[in-house]
């Protein structure tokens, strides 16, 4: 099952940080291949991703369901269930302070494709997802270190 | 209008090589093997072309593996074969040069690359002709694995195919059948392969004679487009080429080799030359002319300009492969029992089982009165007999049915879904329904030829490719124009020269694979008869401007 | 490759036309009354090309005479009409080039030379498609009766029809119908008409053209054939020829204009770029692609190579022109009731009645299978009653029976006779006598547009192109592939100069006619189309190069 | 009615030319078109012509039935009658001697194209028939004066 974990520290404090990553709407575009998301209720959304494995790109429809959503650990858990793919997975979000002025995030996802040719196709994917998480995280780094200022 | 020589070359060779197919890897080899400098000018980031995305098959009449294993063969028997096929769109001479030099070409090749082969279990593609091969003395050669860890860091430059990357030889595909009983398949064991980066297919003939070129030094330039000849004295002595957003000329003091494939991606040179349209190509989108365009400024004469490799082509919404719609070859879908293709008035039009090149054809018919194609749009259809056991593009039998997939419980409720003859097709699928049970094609013979067979089901009793469409739910798909690329350019001498319009060579131009006028005309020998001649001529076309 | 420039030219001039047909001889009027030298190189002994053997009309939409008349026209009505039957073959601004400038050409023309035309009856050759013009309101013009006396002793360079030749006027034929109601026509008079010198159809258009090019004193130098441009610094400046068995060079400083016909008599040529066969073409055995191999020498971008115009014909054993079989052209016969046309299986595969160039297509048919085409041999079959109301080719109702015409007292016997299936024939036949009583042929639309009717027999009831085939005697004649001429050639800009690959004019050369990628891209835009765009892009280039 | 008459001396005497003239076979391959003649019997004959109408060439099949052979006055007279094409006409030979070394050689042809259009196949066969007519003449004069030495 493709697995990968992705740390930055972004320079800016708690409350910043976990104020931009709980509105979804703001970092969804972060997301590689993101096209747009719905939400259904407060827990559950379904998300259209343009989504490689290996040199093809596929549109991905996938239900996305908040399983625990912390604010006091700051600490969001989800689950995965693809629509038009068979795919299940999940992943976490960590914010952690660091200092004043340095939190760490955390990313981490797993996905697992299912269906026949799932495990020729999570071999695929595998390669895919780390630079992902890392563009992702990257991106909302360098977002909230501008709005920073 | 070609290019005079510059002041000064910006980058010099002997034998300059466009592409790195199945033609231009050869070519560069054999230039190199006979005592040339080569450099291979590829206009993308990856090398392999349009075989890599290939089956990687190889047509080989009289080859080595036949004779160890005792099969017999003719250059005779092919012949009568080829020339028929052909339909006097190639020369006499042109292919019994092919039949000559191929099994020698192959042996070569085995002898001084890493490419390792097998023979299959596939027939010539009109089996039932004089001269042909039956699948149980297959003229077809597959490629067997390929470790790509072999090329070291150039394993990241190889062309991946975006569909027949799964690496299994032609041999563990017929025994798993992953068209008919995808359930046989060790997937678990495809995924280790996968993860350890062998490869199959046309990799299985790409990567090997790509490391045979790493193993020689030849230079190999990658993201280099060369648009235009430098022409001297009416002789070529180099090309023009796009790099890093400017031109820089390559002087090539023995001669230039267009391998660089066919024009089914540049849409005015289709209508220039086609008499249909190509909509849905299955090649990668980088085979735009540019061979053709040379040749043409050059003064080359020019053949077998209104063929191409047909296949038919279906898409699935979303899926893409370097940034645009990915076009997924039709083969097995419209073999299987339980499925045939329609046209807008619900009739059926063709022998849906049939070799792809020729099975094409009857979609770029013309209804005289409407000036309208007769057969467009074209739907497969199918019922739940079919998915229930066979997958359908990706669609896996027992799994969900997919979007793009047109479903409907009746053929009334299908057929008004996309919009075609809803009493057409009922009538269609009676009389059709009756064929089977008679087991027997009146109308377009499906299921006589051997070769309809092959991509069936052959549990299916009495025939692997007739089975009924009686069992809601029923499905449609368009088929789409596709193409495994043009096969008209450049008509070449026997050494793979190119000619003039006068018949006479221009000197330091050659050409080979899908950038020249093809040895198959109109038609297709068999499995590989594309990779097949890319080879032959781009071996001969090395070896020729070596020697000058 | 194209020639390098000689030390001295045996020939000298400014504007340089090859051919003098319609698109020559207005090319070398044009570019005199520009103000240029001009010489015209015409291959054989006789003046007129594919045009004196054609039926002379010219397609002009918005002419002076429909402004006459009253009818009203518009530019954008023929663009929506052109673009439809041109099927993305050729480009809007060709087709607009086209539209704006045949009236004023016809204008040019008929003030500045002795040609002379009336408005016909002729309708569009879709009269069903938006845009359309219909009979009652004709966009071809019939060239009036010409005294070929006024050439003087040039008369006797005049290239004559060996089928075309009796001087009537379309308005005449109309009339008479010839081909209907012979017994109507004057035969005495026609006979007169003749001994006096007096031609019509294409000698219409070709001998007073001819006779403008006397009055200017431009030189037309026969039996002198181009078969290589001579090139200089990527320009043309004139080219080799053939004459008295030897090879001569002739300088052009302002231009060569290829008018010199399309490539139906070049066997390789045909092959190359076509997707059928064209075994019986009906234009002069002159047009052997000198015009496309001098482009293809010159770098020359290609368009439109798997079109031709095409039309249906027959032979009749032992009649010769030019010293080989003459092929003659089928047209009136197949659209008369009583008179279908079926393939091998005894099946109709065509709507008999619709345009030429369209109802062609169906002829090139492949069977995926046996890879032979569909259906050919293709017979016109037809029964006592048209033999006793019709002409076939030259059998004249009511006379006898000639040897060429296989006949037989039923159909099963005719089947056998011609080696098709009888069965197949009879069930066709049946079929289609339903049809006939009916009004309606549901499988191929015959006698739904108004043009089907033009040829058929207006006194016939209910429709002028639908009769039953009951009364024995029946009859055959195999239905052969014949062409008007093809229609693929070197590309051009609006101005008839010829590109090159990479779109750039080449300086010096110009294409119109069947030497030039055609306006009308797949189709046939109405009678005259070939000659309306002969004439306008000949006009052009002769302006274009004079000013040079 | 298409009518030509030719006239030529031959330097020969009577008896060779009329030797020579009163042979079909040995004259025949001299007619412009000639294919193949079949004798049915001694006053019928099948002829093969290719003919010209214009620029259009037929093979014409005529049956040729002599009507008048007269020896003493070295005079043939004959009937054509299309075969295969709506046609009919005649002509004669005549030989006369002019001197003991000099022979006139007189032929006429007449000839009549029938059907719907033969007013217009008249008016092309007209300009045909001299040319035939002369080249045969002369052809015939030509040999017999070359088998006189």
């Amino acid at each position: 099952m493709p697995v990968v974990e992705y740390k930055c520290i972004v320079k800016a404090p708690m409350e910043p940080v976990w104020g931009f990553v709980s509105v979804i709407e703001k970092w969804a575009p972060f997301l590689k291949g993101y096209e747009e998301h719905e939400e259904l209720n407060d827990k559950e959304s379904v998300w259209t991703l343009k989504g490689d494995v290996g040199v093809l790109s596929r549109t991905v429809k996938m239900k996305v369901t908040i399983t625990n959503w912390d604010d006091e650990a700051k600490r969001v858990e989800f689950e995965l269930d693809g629509i038009n793919e068979k795919a299940t997975g999940g992943g976490t979000f960590i914010a952690t302070s660091e200092s004043d002025s340095e939190t760490e995030l955390i990313f981490k996802l797993e996905i697992n494709a299912g269906g026949m040719i799932g495990p020729v196709v999570n071999v695929l994917l595998g390669p895919m997802l780390k630079p992902v998480a890392k563009e992702m995280a990257e991106k909302i780094k360098a977002r909230i270190e501008e709005l920073q200022g | 209008m070609a290019i005079k020589k510059p002041g000064k070359w910006d980058l010099e060779t002997e034998v300059l090589v466009l592409g790195t197919g199945c033609a231009g890897l050869p070519a560069a080899i054999l230039a190199h093997d006979n005592g040339a400098k080569v450099m291979v000018l590829e206009r993308t980031a990856k090398v392999g072309g349009t075989t890599a995305v290939s089956g990687g098959g190889v047509w080989v009449p009289n080859n080595h593996l036949m004779k160890e294993k005792g099969i017999k063969d003719s250059k005779e028997a092919a012949m009568t074969y080829c020339k028929r096929l052909s339909g006097g769109k190639s020369s006499d001479e042109l292919i019994e040069k092919y039949l000559d030099v191929v099994p020698e070409m192959i042996q070569y090749m085995v002898d001084n690359t890493p490419i390792k082969f097998e023979i299959t279990e596939l027939s010539d593609y009109h089996p039932e002709f004089e001269g042909a091969h039956q699948g149980n003395e297959s003229r077809t050669l597959g490629p067997l694995l390929y470790d790509t860890n072999e090329l070291g860091d150039a394993k990241e430059n190889l062309r991946v195919s975006p569909t027949m990357s799964m690496p299994m030889t032609f041999s563990e595909s017929r025994q798993w059948k992953p068209t008919c009983t995808p359930e046989k398949v060790p997937w678990e064991k495809m995924g280790e392969r996968l993860a350890n980066g062998i490869t199959c297919w046309g990799g299985g003939v790409t990567a090997p004679l790509y490391k045979a070129c790493l193993d020689r030094k030849i230079e190999i330039v990658l993201n280099t487009r060369a648009i235009d000849v430098v022409m001297e004295d009416g002789k070529v002595i180099g090309v023009v080429a796009q790099q890093d957003g400017k031109d820089i000329c390559v002087g090539a003091s023995k001669g230039v080799i267009l391998a660089c494939g066919g024009f089914e991606w540049n849409e005015e040179l289709k209508t220039d030359f086609l008499p249909g349209p190509i909509t849905h190509p299955c090649s990668p989108p980088i085979n735009e002319g540019d061979a053709l365009k040379m040749g043409m400024s050059a003064g080359a004469a020019l053949g077998n300009m209104s063929e191409q490799w047909g296949w038919i082509s279906a898409i699935i919404p979303g899926e893409e492969s370097e940034g645009i719609q990915l076009n997924r070859g039709i083969i097995y879908e419209r073999s299987m029992p339980h499925c045939i293709i329609v046209n807008p008035k619900g009739k059926r039009f063709v022998n849906e089982s049939a070799a792809y090149n020729d099975m094409f054809k009857p979609f770029w018919e013309v209804d005289e009165n409407t000036l309208k194609f007769k057969n467009l749009p074209a739907w497969a259809i199918f019922d739940q007999q079919y998915k229930d056991k066979y997958p359908f593009l990706t669609a896996m039998p027992g799994e969900d049915v997919p979007e793009w997939l047109v479903q409907a419980d009746s053929l009334e409720e299908l057929a008004e879904k996309i919009n075609i003859d809803a009493a057409g097709l009922k009538e269609t699928v009676e009389k059709f329904n009756g064929y089977v049970k008679d087991n027997k094609d009146p109308d377009f013979a499906r299921g006589d030829s051997e070769y309809d067979l092959y991509w069936g089901d052959d549990r299916n009793e009495p025939c692997a490719c007739l089975g009924t469409l009686e069992k809601p739910v029923f499905y449609a798909c368009e088929m789409l124009l596709g193409s495994l690329g043009t096969k008209g350019g450049p008509k070449t001498t026997l050494d793979g020269q190119v000619i003039d319009a006068h018949g006479k060579p221009i000197t330091g131009l050659y050409a080979a694979g899908n950038a020249m006028a093809s040895v198959a005309g109109g038609s297709y020998f068999g499995g590989g008869a594309t990779i097949g001649s890319g080879m032959v001529f781009g071996y001969l076309a090395g070896i020729h401007a070596a020697k000058q």
